[in-house]
């Protein structure tokens, strides 16, 4: 048992389930030799080979489409999109076809498949290279989406996304990639899907998030702490299908919730969490539901990236708001 | 300025459109008595076309494209194809889906609007129809690097249409088929329509073959109305693919019909066009050919029309006499465990079509 | 003044514009000779000629990113896309590319295009050809996403998006095209974006919804005002940016809520609406806020498109509900 | 089977490795004195190059995307375009950006995360460089139809990698200017790598020129790094465009440096290739057939040295002296008139910012 990072974790897992499994692939652009601009498949191509772990031409639809082809053959692709910013021209895969192969043939063929991507901002990066469009794939049926937020489970969910039999969207918080070292056991254990995890018990304060906001929303929920608040904090992790219901009984008994995300705030994946709560949470909401999230506006260079993001400060002061509603 | 690569791209027809032979006929081709089972299985594509178009004008069918003068094309592929191989179609192609076993009525279940039409009882490796232009390309790369991987000695048929060669997804996929030497073909349909646009204004390149250039793959035309063509080419370049020597076919034909049953091409279609056309028939120019060489009569004409359609009929009543699903079925294949939280949703259906005196199996 | 279809609307409008405004072109496939496959750009070719009304070759992708460099250049591009279900191939131009040339360049080039695709369920059309997929764009900012819902809005509305000197995505309600004929003022003037269209005033029950389930939902509102319920129908229209002060306006007064719409529930823009009500509207919620839209499921077939699309006894039923709820 | 197309693929070169003219020079080369302006942005683009990399090595710039080795192609198409012309770039051509005006200033802005870098004060019809790889091709489509619908003698030149031909927007943007016959040039950079994969697993063609052939549009390979045939072939290959005949111009070069700042290409790259290609450099290769003309000293090379490095030193100080912009910024550009819906978020901006001490100038 060693400390890893996040997406040291990522790669522990990808090396387990390849040599666990040989219908495991990996594919994209720069994962071979490279090892990914991250890291994430590093050592992979020379243990599995330039055939199981295979560098692409540059041509995200292609990689996609192929891993669709591949799914349908029994293999079990992992497709890497080297940065979120370059991933829309898979929608087009992922909704007709990914999603929907198992339903479209009444289950003939299916597609287990994951498609990984690295995303959002606070790394200095150039542009396109900082936003957090995970509520796109949420929108869309027959998906799984993914977002790790800690080594461990990093390396658990993804474990459970290559093992589902379905098609996963699996989205590493990249800011977060080498933030915190945790330990985290290397032995193929997955961890559920479909399910929030509970980080800290509280019941003044419902903090809810996912992927590198996680970390702000702990700091923040370390802050009201000391200020006397007891917050709970639930990380998504699945966001699409949401387990509501963790967060409906969450709500219960705190009676109020701050949604914290970094992706625009309209249409963000915390809407429909709201919405949720609009509906059927309305009698336990002793306070508006508040999102703290990024901006309706293109995510700025990164000079002014952190006036973009939800920070401490922003969270803190939502939760004191949503604390004194009376 | 040095020349530094050339590039040639080639032209193959066995049978003229009066069905004589202007080339020797490849090997299995020699006995007219083998060329019998293509014949039959054009004439059951046009004639299951005019049934499924009959039935989309009464309204027991939806929306449905016709492959009318497109038979040879699909027929050649189906009989150059094993078993053991993947073929991936577009909406046009079930002459070739037929050979290869496909019911005929899950042809009409799918443009019925029922989803198991997709559920094939044979072939059941092969892709189902792609409705959205080219994307299956991309598919027929991920099958062929399956088939690669495991050594297998498959190959994956993928068809597109001469519109279809204008989309990135055509060409990314033979692109990575070039750099892998994938077990694929590639045969592009050029019917000279896409919808209303003409092949002229998909692409200035002379031919939809020369593609192949930019993929530095082979290349090559093909008299898309002669089966013995379609079929000869089509093997050629299944047995090259084995070898890691991915190919682009370029069929010529014409949509002899109106793109789907839901256009009219009378709005934008040179009428003459249609005469040309028909002259290049494939299904008369092997009968000519056949009765030229004294393999075909008449009586064996209506014996087989009267067969065929019997077969088509049984299909047709098939399908009319399928149970529609049960609502909620459109729950019951999107994941392969329905996840909790879309429990409460199908139980709203289940309840919402059983109150009604839906047919809910649940 | 004629009584025209919601497609012949949006043909007037083209038609209009395009006389008045040498910039404004039309593209697509099967725009020109074949009118559009819903003949909503039929005799525009005859009118104007081959170079102002293009026939492009069959490459979504191409057709959006090539109205982007018509638009940079002062023209004024309405591209159509042929179905919704082959848009997706766009969303990497209007995301990267169309809804932020403006800020990128801090103004110095802009993207005054429009893209207009037919959307929705009901028609019994072919595989792929019936989605709502509205809330893929609704969440990119920098654009405008606008759905009529009558002829004269089409009309009103489309004029407005060709003359915004920003993106429209421009989505047109194929079901309804030729469902009612309304009488349609050819004189040019505009409707304006941004801004909900009240249908009808109540005072019980806010009914809020857009594009073709508007008129499920008025059949719905006409069902209970027969039983006695005062209904207001909010069209929301413009679905990004929204009107939500008109929403919020009108749920502070009935302090009841039910959206409608066709695309899938989870992710909708039903839930951006909902989310906004748990924030700035819950003090007036007497009820939850309740979501009627297609279930979290691939759009089945034809044969099965009315078991999930929404229809008018699901939305009395959800009224009555949330009006019955105390 | 018969032939019934062919194509050749051409090579351009004048001035070989070792500065020795091969081939008769195009007529602006033949006084040498014409070539110093091309000498001079060539050192000027590496010498701001040399300095951005120290910029980003010290915390001072961003990301940045170097074009060592590469400078003849941008300085070549910079000296062919007209300023009238549009340059559509990707993120690796800021040589060709010198020359067309934009200030090295901006470059900076732009890759120190601030928008105003993209604002360029000439060339104002130049897109801002394209990240995304590949999209820009679809742009270029778009601006040379607006040119040929205008009937302006105006043509737009597009840049792209040797990985971008990989992607589909290439290809279906070269396609389409075929089929309008548009005033459009499209020249790859192949500079064999495309961050770790090498140029042989991008593609199985031969060349990257003979995608052209799969648009039927003219297609020809350069020597990417003799400026002389750089200029001379975008130069005649712009005025093909404006007669209604676009063009691939595959530029053969070589990328000295990393991928960008944030690549080790140690981890893949054989380290011979960089000595190879060292050999082959575009700067050096000028000098000396500028110094064996006799049109060159060692003294005027120093001096031309140290005007350009005030000149770059110039411009790193008006960059690092520009004020960050004010956080609310961040809507202003947005849309034309930021609509009433996003007020609320912008004012919490201006709020946090000015109560935190920020400079918004709100
Ligand atoms: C990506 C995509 N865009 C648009 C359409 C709508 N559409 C259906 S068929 C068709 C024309 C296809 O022409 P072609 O590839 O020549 O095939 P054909 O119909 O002639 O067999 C179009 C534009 C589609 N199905 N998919
Ligand atoms: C569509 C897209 N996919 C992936 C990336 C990430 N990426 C940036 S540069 C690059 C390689 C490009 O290689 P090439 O086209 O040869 O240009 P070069 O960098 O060599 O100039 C990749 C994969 C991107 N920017 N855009
Ligand atoms: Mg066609
Ligand atoms: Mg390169």
């Amino acid at each position: 048992m060693t400390e890893v990072t996040l997406v040291e974790a990522v790669t522990q897992a990808l090396n387990w389930e390849m040599a666990a499994d040989d219908n495991v692939l990996v594919l994209g652009e720069d994962v071979g030799v490279n090892g990914g601009v991250f890291r994430s498949t590093a050592g992979l191509q020379d243990r599995f080979g330039t055939e199981r772990v295979i560098d692409t031409p540059l041509a995200e639809g292609l990689i996609a489409g192929m891993a669709v082809g591949l799914a349908a053959q029994g293999f079990r692709p992992v497709a890497e999109i080297q940065f979120m910013g370059f991933i829309y021209s898979v929608i087009d895969q992922i909704l007709n076809h990914a999603a929907r192969l198992r339903n479209r043939t009444r289950g003939r063929l299916s597609c287990p498949m994951v498609l990984r991507a690295p995303y959002g901002g606070g790394i200095h990066a150039p542009e396109h290279h900082s936003e957090s469009t995970e509520a796109l794939f949420a929108h869309i049926p027959g998906l799984r989406v993914v977002i790790p937020s800690s080594p461990g489970r990093a390396y658990g969910l993804l474990l459970a996304a290559i093992r589902d039999p379905d098609p996963v969207i699996f989205l590493e918080p990249k800011r977060i990639y080498r933030l915190v070292k945790e330990e985290v056991v290397d032995d193929g254990a997955a961890l559920p899907l479909d399910v929030c995890y509970t980080l800290r018990e509280g019941s003044d304060l419902t903090l809810v998030s996912w992927g590198a906001m996680i970390k702000e929303t702990l700091d923040a929920a370390d802050v009201l702490g000391e200020q006397g608040v007891s917050v709970e904090v639930i990380d998504v992790a699945t966001l699409k299908p949401i387990d509501t219901a963790t967060i409906l009984e969450s709500v219960a008994r705190t009676g109020r919730c701050v949604i914290v995300h970094e992706a625009a705030r309209s249409g963000g994946v915390g809407a429909e969490i709201a919405a949720v709560l609009a509906s059927e949470g309305l009698l336990h909401l002793m306070a508006p539901v508040q999102r703290v999230a990024g901006y309706d506006t293109v995510m700025p260079l990164f000079r002014l990236e952190n006036q973009y993001m939800p920070n401490v400060q922003r969270i803190v002061r939502a939760a004191r708001q949503t604390l004194e509603f009376a | 300025m040095k020349s530094i690569a050339q590039f040639t791209i080639n032209y193959a027809q066995y049978l003229n459109a009066e069905g004589q032979v202007v080339e020797e006929l490849p090997a299995f081709a020699q006995q007219t008595d083998a060329l019998l089972p293509l014949y039959r299985a054009m004439w059951l594509t046009r004639l299951f076309d005019q049934k499924a178009i009959a039935l989309q004008r009464t309204g027991q069918l939806g929306t449905y494209a016709s492959p009318l003068g497109q038979e040879a094309i699909g027929v050649g592929i189906g009989y150059a194809m094993r078993p053991e191989d993947v073929l991936v179609p577009a909406y046009r192609d079930i002459a070739a889906m037929f050979v290869r076993g496909v019911r005929m009525t899950d042809i009409l279940l799918y443009w019925g609007g029922d989803e198991r039409g997709m559920d094939y009882q044979e072939a059941r490796e092969d892709f189902p129809i792609s409705v959205p232009v080219a994307s299956q390309c991309c598919h027929a790369v991920g099958i062929a690097y399956a088939m690669q991987l495991r050594h297998q000695p498959r190959v994956v048929v993928c068809c597109i249409g001469d519109g279809g060669t204008s989309k990135g997804d055509f060409y990314e996929s033979i692109n990575a088929a070039g750099v892998w030497g994938l077990p694929v073909v590639f045969v592009i349909n050029n019917n000279q329509w896409a919808i209303s646009v003409p092949r002229s204004a998909q692409s200035a390149s002379q031919t939809l073959a020369q593609k192949a250039i930019a993929a530095g793959i082979h290349g090559e035309q093909v008299d898309g109305n002669d089966v013995i063509a379609m079929r000869a080419r089509t093997e050629a370049a299944i047995e090259r693919a084995q070898q890691g020597e991915p190919s682009v076919i370029e069929a010529l034909s014409y949509r002899m019909s109106d793109h789907t049953t839901a256009d009219d091409a009378s709005r934008y279609r040179p009428p003459e066009e249609l005469e040309t056309y028909a002259a290049r028939d494939p299904i008369e120019r092997l009968r000519r050919y056949l009765c030229d060489t004294g393999s075909w009569s008449d009586e064996q004409q209506q014996a087989l029309q009267q067969a065929l359609a019997t077969e088509v009929e049984e299909a047709v009543q098939q399908y009319l006499g399928t149970q529609p699903q049960a609502a909620a079925c459109m729950f019951d294949y999107l994941y392969e465990t329905l996840p909790v939280a879309l429990k409460p949703q199908r139980d709203e259906v289940v309840t919402a079509h059983t109150s009604e005196g839906g047919n809910s199996h649940d």
